[in-house]
């Protein structure tokens, strides 16, 4: 049993503070993805989580017990670096076993497992080198390589595999997730790609500004955003949002077109879809097309609705090029609507 | 630019980069050869018989006359008193590495009232004269039954030692990125196995410069070695309190004696003073 | 017995034979007679020596059995020192001056006198030949000296007079016993008199002609080896290696005179227990020993420090007890002879009577400061020094009430 | 945690250690530089001061230093990036360079006398190459000048060494990284020096020149050996005073300016090359 | 003028060879990534351009002008470390005004310079801080803008944007473009996300095991990988292949399916075919459906094929389970063959 709770977590540096009052429940195994934007305090939660930043306030649960207290060490907890420090006077093989070293085991199950998590991060053949000799990759995934050889309760990892190329990452991926499921480990994952986020996640934890906003499954967060910042941020690329305005009988005009939305005292809203929720049809929204990109399968379309960017991600064969006006429909039940000073969603279920 | 001036550029740097080269080894043995100078005329005179010690003008090779030497080394208790310098300068090295290094990692990684403060007492110790101190010293120790013991004499040379340890090792570990200590703490370590298992390897130089200050401390610190044994005379106060008496082959003789223990120390650790983990990626 | 034996070795906590190869003669051919095994241990250095005495008196035990010291350095440790005037010495004669000088002007013998030395003058054979007109050797007056230093210093190309004014030189022993004795007859009473003034200028006029690295000189033995320097003033025990090494060139002479005689001055070493000494009957055994002649004839071969007990020298002496004891003997006997005593009750004050001339010394003649200016200044610290000690006036001065005065 | 407790915790041995055979025995001997039988005074300081020696021991040593140290921070930074430069044989040269970091002051002050006596081994040089007829006395009294360097070059001789460890010691905890990046962003090596080594070593340099600075106000058998009495030196009159003059509370009080002029001094560079903890790596 | 040219180069690492025999050219002006695995030599080889490292073998020209004996300060570059560097005892201010200041800017150009790409990296803000004090994310835009303020003829950036969210990467992706195309700068530019990759490339390079395998246009590279490699490490997910046995007429079975395909010797070569470029349709390949991945507007459907690995990304639409088995037809002009033994490609023009 190793539920993370962390209740009511604030920590300040002098007068910046990084984070406001935190709330956040990890359930057993479970594997929780955290997102945020560069700065937005993931990294201080991990740490604070990991014992080795003290909050300025709030408690920290781990299976149950509160650990505020403990030091690293008596928190069962495993941590791969964001810049992996990884120890420069210890071959790679020392590395990874440096944790199982301080734990005791025999000399062969030493030897097993830091086999068997080098072997699982690729690294196998470079156990006798030191750090210095290591390229980017390979360093981080020594770090991962060190962390999961511990078998640990809880395991935090801030962004261990941002420097590996995609095809390594998807194995990666994939071989932790099946590694974390089977040790029944928990795990906060700090990742900055969506597709990681969305593939790994039993929930995702979005990050704002030292808060954290929504912490839903990922369809959930994807599909629901509870925030404009959620909408904006997850989905790559992301959430378009124009304004909308009060019409007759509860509708809302969005670029001149009229839309079915929700009940709302206000005058105006934020209309919000996706990108790949839209396709060219007549009677959608008027787009003046600015920049075309490739995206392999699909093309990026990037335009200028009544003077808001607005982006489609289309099939790739339909050609356009600057300066074409398209006519762009939203799939109507992907539509979503926002509350333009709260910024919450307008029907989200919370 | 065009390629005709790119080829010049580059055979002009290529030319300035032998010519650095050269200026760069003869510096090097400019250096070597100042260190080296004086301590080849004192083998001159150690290994000259008394009348080429004082003849004038003196050669510049020596005559290779053991005798100067041989009478120290002749010297009953020689043996003994190298052993008791050996185990006091031991004794301090590990004292002053024991008590200092703590110090120092807490001056590296900490900020707490009094820091200063520790930070000029333990200055203090150096600054004030040793002599002085002697006196109440010995007292204290006649007083204990610390009298003649190496353990005593130990301390007192520690008191010498501690600021080089406690300094020295401070300004090294500041020098350590406080994320692998994290790294070790998260990997299951205390405070103090991270500190042994991770921080002490990295700074293992400044470990072995406070190791080779203690030890060439204790192995020189004549006073203290002087008043504080009797039986137990460290080989320094056996041959060096006096030698400013002696005629000057003796002086040599007795220099050279004295200082060839403390360069084999040196050399046993010179490659830990030295040691480089490429703390740098690459 | 030497550096680590037995721990019930009496230790011998000395000042004296302190130079490496004087010990090692201490050792093994001095105390290896005595019955029990000796720790002979010297320094130069008065601060050790000094530093672990007081410790040992301080905190009230102690390992140190023996205490051998020159007279000076005796005087601070009077009240710790043990009565040894019911020793035994048989039918040894003690020099009786030399025994009252160790009483330190108390009523008890608080060292016995251990050996002897003093201060001559020694030259290389080929500065005979500068020597000026009619002067003798034997019978040199300071102008003579002066006058021969001179024509060295311009006919040899450089100085080739030298004096031991460097930190371990005996130089204030020269002012205190030779230099004002021979000009004023005294070395307190007198310190700031006209005829002081002269004789620092005699000195100054001396200097002119005087090796500069006089100033880094401790031992006369060295430079006069390495023909640095072809006279000098010296310590007896500090002139023996040249004498030792190549006898031939080297001649020995008495100090030169001035207008109130040919002032010299003995050195005294003794030796004494301190009240801590572990086992004081086995300390004042080997005090007795000591004095045996056997002990003490091996002892100035040890040492060149003559014996203060009658004794017969043998004939296989070394060549510098040969030539210093000639021209002791000639200093001692000659007509203008003026001997001083070393000065008694000075107390914890020894140190700075010595600095008083020191200072004259390096203000006047180093620092090319006013003669008369310096006496004035230097004279009243003389003056306070003498009264905070009480000490009466020592011979060449008048016999005294009270602390000895500064006119 | 034990955050708070721990530095304390970590500083105790060292403090209980220098409290018992340091504190107390400096307490009772700085106590009788301030009394005179039990009673508080300033008389001693006052001997002090008004002794004719003193003024020139004080400056003496202050120009000793001030011409010693910085010397030698120089030579010895010059002499640690050499190191860092060296490939092969950098083993070799740099003990070669800490020799005299195993020569006791004593020592070398035999071997410089040595070298500067009028018999010396500099005048044997200097006849022999026919540029002086007669030996010259570096270290006669009239030469002050020569008597000064004599000190200073022996002193810098001597503990260069002990600047160069610290100083190397520390560079080698500088990540490469940072010449890399400062080597592409135009940095000549000068600049390189300049920028990174020096504020990336400022503890070291610290650590160096407050070491030094103590121990060169503390020199004393260097300049005995060489100058004898005519380069009074502070540490030399604590010494005379205590011994040969015998006189403990004056001695005490010259101790005491040597501790404070050490402290002032340490104060300065603490302050100086502080590092603020956020700028640390 | 600085046009790269890379010829022959080679690296030894001790035994170890982390570049054999690399020929590039990079136009003047062009933006070139460099894209392959971890641990291939793309950092060595950008640290060769630099003049950080030098090459066991071979030539570097920049600008027309060979630099291989030149100290990096005088080859007109800038670079973006992949561990940042930023300096720990400069502020951020004086980390990016670092370079400027060595070529003696007047201080108001300084000043401009570094508050301009400072916002350019959304760090303006965190001027005065301390690499100490920032987060990772902040750490790297720092070192970005270091280099950027350099405005050098050459920019080399090591995965310069890893450890950023999506958003903000969108954003500074498009910015560092604008920049670098506006200050006419040489750039390589090493990443391991291949949206970024194929968004920002003139020309992609692929490497190798220490070797370059394709230096071209992205869309050739992503559509016509010139070696297996390429394919397998280009796109996401990454192509799949299957065994090819030779048919009747030139034709080529696969997994019981026949294609037309190349004429080629072999009595077996590799089919080749992108995942997004399959639709379940009767008569495709016989797929065993065993993970399927929400991936937002998609579903990746990893399948077995005859005992091989398979993926396929389709319209999330598509309701699909383990276990099923789908018909996946492939899009015909977009089937590619590699020969099994060279890996090379049977049709690609080079
Ligand atoms: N000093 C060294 N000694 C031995 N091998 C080294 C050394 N430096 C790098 N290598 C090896 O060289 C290869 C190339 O390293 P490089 O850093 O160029 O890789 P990279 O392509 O940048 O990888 P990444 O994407 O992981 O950063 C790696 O396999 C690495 O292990
Ligand atoms: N020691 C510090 N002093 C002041 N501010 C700090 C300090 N450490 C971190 N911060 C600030 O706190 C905020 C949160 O930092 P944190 O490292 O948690 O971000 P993050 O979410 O991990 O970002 P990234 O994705 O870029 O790594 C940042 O804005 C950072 O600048
Ligand atoms: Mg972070
Ligand atoms: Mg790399």
């Amino acid at each position: 049993m190793a539920e993370i709770s962390i209740r009511n977590v604030a920590k300040q540096f002098g007068d910046f503070t990084a984070l406001h009052s935190v709330d956040l429940t990890v359930a057993d195994q479970e594997f929780m993805v955290l997102l945020g934007a560069s700065g937005c305090g993931k990294t201080t939660l991990l740490r604070i989580i990991a014992g080795l930043e003290t909050p300025s306030r709030g408690e920290v649960w781990i299976g149950g017990k509160r650990v505020d207290h403990l030091p690293p060490r008596q928190r069962g907890i495993a941590m791969v670096f964001q810049n992996y420090a990884v120890f420069p006077h210890l071959t790679v093989f020392e590395n990874i076993a440096f944790g199982l070293r301080m734990q005791k085991l025999p000399r062969a199950e030493v030897d097993r497992r830091v086999t068997r998590t080098a072997e699982l991060m690729h690294i196998g053949q470079l156990l006798k080198r030191y750090s210095g000799q290591l390229s980017g990759g390979q360093r981080q995934r020594v770090a991962v390589a060190r962390a999961l050889a511990m078998e640990p309760d809880v395991i935090l990892m801030d962004e261990p595999l941002s420097n590996l190329d995609a095809l390594l990452r998807l194995e990666m991926r994939a071989e932790l997730k099946g590694v974390l499921a089977e040790s029944k480990t928990t795990t906060i994952y700090v990742t900055h790609d969506q597709v990681e986020a969305m593939s790994l996640a039993d929930r995702i934890a979005v990050m704002d500004k030292g808060r954290i906003v929504q912490a839903e499954r990922p369809i959930e967060v994807y599909r629901n955003p509870a925030a404009r910042f959620v909408g904006s941020f997850i989905g790559n690329p992301p959430m378009n949002f124009l304004p909308a305005k009060k019409g007759a009988n509860g509708s809302w005009r969005v670029a001149g077109v009229t839309f079915e939305g929700p009940r709302a005292e206000r005058e105006e809203i934020a209309f919000a879809i996706r990108p790949e929720d839209l396709s060219p049809s007549e009677g959608g929204l008027p787009a003046e097309v600015r920049v075309v990109e490739p995206l392999g399968p699909h093309v990026l379309v990037t335009c200028d609705v009544e003077g808001h960017l607005f982006r489609a991600v289309l099939d790739s064969d339909i050609v356009l090029s600057r300066g074409d006006t398209v006519k762009l429909a939203p799939t109507p039940d992907r539509i979503r609507w926002f509350d333009p000073e709260t910024e919450k969603s307008l029907q989200h279920h919370q | 630019m065009t390629a005709v001036t790119a080829r010049e550029t580059a055979v002009t740097s290529a030319d300035i980069r032998k010519r650095g080269r050269l200026v760069f080894v003869a510096t090097i043995i400019i250096l070597c050869a100042w260190v080296l100078a004086p301590i080849y005329l004192l083998a001159i005179n150690a290994l000259s018989s008394p009348e080429q010690v004082n003849a004038f003008p003196k050669s510049f090779v020596p005559g290779f006359e053991t005798d100067s030497i041989a009478f120290f080394m002749g010297f009953a208790g020689v043996a003994r008193a190298l052993f008791n310098s050996v185990l006091v300068a031991g004794i301090t090295m590990a004292l002053s590495i024991g008590l200092g290094a703590p110090a120092g990692y807490a001056l590296s990684r900490f900020d707490f009232r009094g820091k200063d403060a520790f930070r000029i007492m333990v200055l203090m110790t150096r600054a004030f004269p040793l002599p002085l101190l002697a006196l109440p010293l010995a007292v204290m120790f006649i007083r204990t039954g610390l009298d003649d013991t190496a353990l005593g004499l130990a301390l007192v040379h520690t008191t010498l030692a501690l600021p080089f340890a406690v300094l020295i090792t401070f300004s090294l570990f500041a020098g350590i990125p406080v994320e692998l200590e994290e790294a070790a703490w998260t990997l299951g370590c205390t405070r103090l196995q991270a500190f042994y298992k991770v921080v002490l390897p990295l700074v293992l130089p400044g470990i072995a410069a406070s190791a080779v200050f203690a030890f060439v401390i204790s192995w020189n610190e004549v006073f203290a070695a002087a008043v504080l044994t009797i039986e137990n005379r460290t080989l320094t106060a056996f041959l060096l309190q006096n030698i400013n008496v002696s005629p000057m082959h003796l002086k040599f003789a007795g220099g050279a004696v004295l200082v060839v223990p403390a360069l084999i120390f040196i050399f046993a650790v010179r490659k830990y003073l030295f040691a480089m983990w490429g703390i740098a990626n690459r | 017995a030497t550096g680590g034996s037995a721990q019930a070795d009496i230790l011998f906590w000395s000042t004296q034979a302190a130079p490496v190869e004087e010990t090692q003669a201490m050792r093994g051919q001095v105390l290896s007679g005595f019955e029990e095994a000796v720790d002979y241990q010297a320094t130069d250095d008065r601060g050790p020596w000094l530093t672990r005495i007081e410790a040992e008196l301080q905190a009230g035990s102690g390992t140190i059995g023996l205490l051998g010291a020159l007279h000076g350095e005796f005087v601070s440790l009077s009240d710790d020192l043990v009565d040894l005037s019911d020793i035994e010495l048989g039918d040894v004669t003690v020099n009786a001056t030399f025994q009252q000088l160790g009483m330190l002007g108390t009523g008890e013998q608080k060292y016995l006198p251990w050996m002897q030395a003093t201060y001559i003058m020694a030259a290389n054979r080929q500065a005979l030949d500068y020597l000026p007109e009619g002067a003798d050797i034997n019978a040199l007056t300071y102008d003579e000296l002066i006058e021969w230093a001179r024509v060295l210093a311009e006919e040899t190309g450089g100085p080739k007079f030298g004096f031991p004014a460097g930190p371990q030189g005996l130089k204030h022993r020269f002012f205190q016993g030779y230099l004002y004795p021979s000009y004023t007859d005294s070395a307190v009473t007198e310190f700031r008199s006209p005829e002081a003034e002269e004789a620092w200028n005699k000195f100054k006029e001396l200097w002119q002609y005087t090796s500069p690295s006089s100033t880094s000189y401790g031992f006369m033995q060295e430079p006069l080896l390495t023909e640095e320097v072809w006279v000098a003033w010296d310590h007896t025990a500090r002139l023996a290696d040249a004498f030792n090494q190549r006898p031939d060139d080297f001649v020995a002479f008495p100090a030169p005179a001035g207008p109130t005689g040919r002032g010299f001055m003995p050195v005294i070493a003794g030796v004494a227990i301190p009240r801590t000494a572990p086992d004081t009957e086995a300390a004042k055994a080997l005090a007795a020993y000591m004095l045996k002649p056997e002990t003490q004839v091996a002892t100035l071969r040890a040492t060149n420090f003559f014996p203060v007990v009658e004794v017969d020298l043998p004939d296989d002496m070394p060549a510098s007890v040969r030539l210093s004891g000639q021209a002791i003997a000639r200093m001692a006997n000659a007509d203008d002879a003026n001997p001083s005593l070393l000065p008694v009750g000075l107390g914890e004050y020894n140190g700075k009577f010595n600095q008083v001339f020191v200072d004259a010394f390096e203000r006047i003649v180093l620092a090319g400061q006013d003669v008369r200016q310096v006496l004035d200044e230097q004279g009243e610290t003389l003056r306070s020094v003498m009264q905070d000690s009480g000490a009466p006036c020592w011979a060449p001065d008048e016999p005294s009430e009270g602390a000895c005065p500064v006119e | 945690m034990q955050q708070r407790t721990l530095p304390y915790l970590l500083l105790l041995p060292a403090t209980l250690f220098l409290c018992v055979f340091f504190i107390y025995p400096f307490l009772l001997v700085a106590w009788q530089a301030v009394s005179q039988d039990g009673a508080l005074t300033l008389d001693h300081f006052r001997t002090m001061a008004g002794h004719w020696k003193f003024p020139t021991a004080f400056w003496n040593t202050m120009l000793l230093a001030l011409a010693v140290v910085p010397v030698q921070l120089a030579l010895a930074l010059f002499m640690a990036t050499l190191v860092t430069r060296m490939g092969k044989g950098r083993d070799v040269i740099l003990y070669i360079w800490t020799i005299p970091l195993g020569i006791s002051d004593l020592a070398a002050g035999i071997i410089w006398l040595a070298i500067f006596e009028q018999t010396g081994f500099l005048n044997s040089m200097l006849s022999g190459l026919g540029v002086v007829e007669q030996p010259v006395a570096w270290l006669g009294y009239q030469n002050k000048g020569t008597i000064f360097l004599a000190v200073v070059l022996a002193e810098i001789w001597r503990a260069t060494a002990i600047v160069l460890v610290i100083l190397v010691a520390g560079m080698g905890l500088i990540p490469k990284e940072y010449y890399e990046a400062a080597e592409v962003f135009g940095a000549s090596p000068w600049k390189r020096f300049t920028r990174i080594t020096l504020p990336l070593l400022r503890p070291s340099i610290q650590t160096a020149l407050i070491l030094r600075t103590i121990l060169a106000f503390e020199v004393f058998a260097v300049v005995i050996a060489l100058a004898g009495t005519n380069f009074p030196v502070l540490m030399g009159e604590t010494y005379h005073w205590q011994f040969n003059l015998q006189d403990r509370h004056v001695a005490a009080a010259y101790a005491l300016v040597i501790l404070a002029i050490s402290i002032a001094f340490t104060l300065v560079f603490l302050r100086t090359l502080r590092v603020p903890r956020e700028a640390q790596p």
